[in-house]
């Protein structure tokens, strides 16, 4: 089980993308900097995997919840990282 | 004599300093007399949006300092339509007022410059 | 349990190192340990201490300061990835020749080797890019 | 202990540094006698291509380092098919013997390591 | 007529494709440091578009020349600049 | 015809640096003027006199120093993008109180008003990112 940290915006980069084509059913996935912006990209709108977004980075740029993606703090941040096998930045 | 520049913003703010670099630029250049317009393009776009609060991650406001355009008479503020059903933005979503154009009318206003750069 | 991070961000071009402090922080508040902080790629600009931000900007490299002095935590730079970016302590100054250097304690100057014994004796190590 | 460690390499060569900052982590790694193995995901797929000749524009050779790889027992060089199609690349085009996989077998490489890193 | 510098791999980065949303049929093209990966990328297979791609750049990352896009040294690069109205880079 | 060059690039992280000498090059051996060069975002790093790449990397530095003196070009880097990034000269490290400087003569420190003097007064402005 690997948790997949997304820290760039998938409009301008691949490697929310990148990700997704090897992503395990079983994994999860983080937006965080930029990557929040996937919020906003249909990819994100039709995953079914379980996906997070980091809340300050999420109300820093405007943005407010969509769908199935929980909202998340620093505190739940680590506790996510300490709960995978693997924890893997794509950037 | 007064240059028609045109700016490109195409970065998202705070994951990168670039968008406010950019926006550096363009008061400075308002500040010598210059007629400046300003496209944001693509990601640019996210410069706009309202309810920015970026005290949360330690960076100083986007949005915030683009309040200060209009009274440099910077009042051509582009965005793109294409771009903003791209990312599913609605003109009422951003905080300033802008004149939303399509893709294909972007190299007519590139065309209309003396200058243009991009960030 | 014992995280590391590894910093790949420079520090005021890009968002990384001010989430890998938020992340730090977060960590000590619930009881886990910082074994090591490793600045790589353009990260080690953090560790200079000539860099003067606005006032009303983050001074990433004091943050980092007081975090280490607070918690005793290991501040490694790499060597290699510092030298060519014009990062250096007194003593690689000295042997280069270079009239001056920027980075001192808590900052270090050390090999990758550093990371790799980050990566395996940590439960995670974390990249902010 | 030898640990089996997974680098992921994400980065062509030559526009950015992290490439070769990459390797020289798996350089490192191998030299310390941990079980290295290295994805090429992706733009990654390029640190591979044959005849790169960097000198051109004063940098080194990212394919010229990696034939070092095999003298330290690194010999697990994986990429993935769907990279290369996407990149209209052969892997009679590559300077390096690699194991072709395809994505869907990505994941279970990932959760068969002890440590995962990604350049 | 504006000269369009790509200097970002699209397989990674929007560079070309955002560039290529707003071109103008009079405008040309140069693919550019990891920009020069675009000749292996599909949208530069199709264009009808004038295009070139920096020699030494390709030379160092093993590339050989495709399709209709021309080569050009450092030299016709400066040429191609005073040739154009406008000088865009994208990255 | 006159050139001026701004470069965002990372000195040693990103390609630009090195691309934008070629094209300085190639400009001078056509007989083109280069009105000037500006240093800005993380391209602000080129100015510092410390770094110190291996024997066998350019050293960006360097190349632009000689460049610069050979064909009397100017060397601009942004202050305030300087400044937060650790690069200044002697006068502003006195200014901050920093126990240390890394910028000299030829390059200088100035405002984005010389950015904009170089748009506006050559013939192209090439942008390396």
């Amino acid at each position: 089980m690997t948790l997949h940290l997304i820290q760039r915006s998938p409009f301008s980069n691949s490697a929310l993308k990148d990700c997704l084509n090897i992503i395990d059913s079983q994994d999860s996935i983080l937006l965080m900097e930029d990557g929040v912006y996937g919020l906003q990209h249909s990819l994100m709108q039709q995953t079914k995997l379980t996906a997070y977004a980091l809340q300050e980075d999420m109300t820093a740029r405007g943005l407010t919840s969509k769908n199935s993606i929980k909202e998340i703090d620093y505190c739940e941040f680590v506790n996510l990282c300490s709960q995978h096998q693997h924890v893997i930045s794509w950037y | 004599m007064t240059h028609k520049i045109l700016i490109i913003a195409r970065s998202a703010p705070y994951g990168s300093s670039l968008a406010r670099e950019g926006l550096d630029y363009v008061l400075t250049s308002a500040a010598y007399d210059q007629d400046i317009c300003l496209l944001f393009l693509g990601d640019g776009i996210f410069q706009l949006l309202k309810g920015q609060q970026p005290k949360q991650i330690n960076l100083k406001s986007q949005i915030g300092a683009m309040e200060i355009l209009p009274l440099y008479d910077i009042e051509d503020l582009f965005v793109v339509e294409e771009d903003l059903i791209e990312r599913n933005i609605d003109t009422k979503d951003l905080g300033m007022k802008v004149v939303s154009i399509k893709r294909a009318e972007v190299s007519q206003l590139i065309n209309s410059q003396h200058k243009v750069l991009s960030f | 349990m014992k995280f590391s991070l590894l910093i790949l961000a420079s520090p005021y071009s890009q968002q990384g190192g001010l989430s890998a402090l938020k992340f730090a922080q977060a960590c000590l508040n619930q009881g886990h340990q910082i074994y090591r902080v490793f600045f790589y790629h353009e990260a080690v600009q953090t560790a200079s201490f000539l860099q003067t931000p606005q006032q009303d900007e983050s001074n990433l490299h004091q943050l980092w300061c007081e975090l280490a002095e607070q918690h005793k935590i290991d501040l490694v730079t790499c060597i290699a990835a510092a030298l060519k970016r014009g990062v250096l302590d007194k003593s690689e100054a000295k042997r280069y020749e270079k009239d001056g250097f920027n980075l001192q304690k808590p900052f270090e100057l050390s090999g990758l080797g550093q990371l790799l014994d980050a990566q395996i004796n940590s439960d995670q190590l974390i990249t902010f890019a």
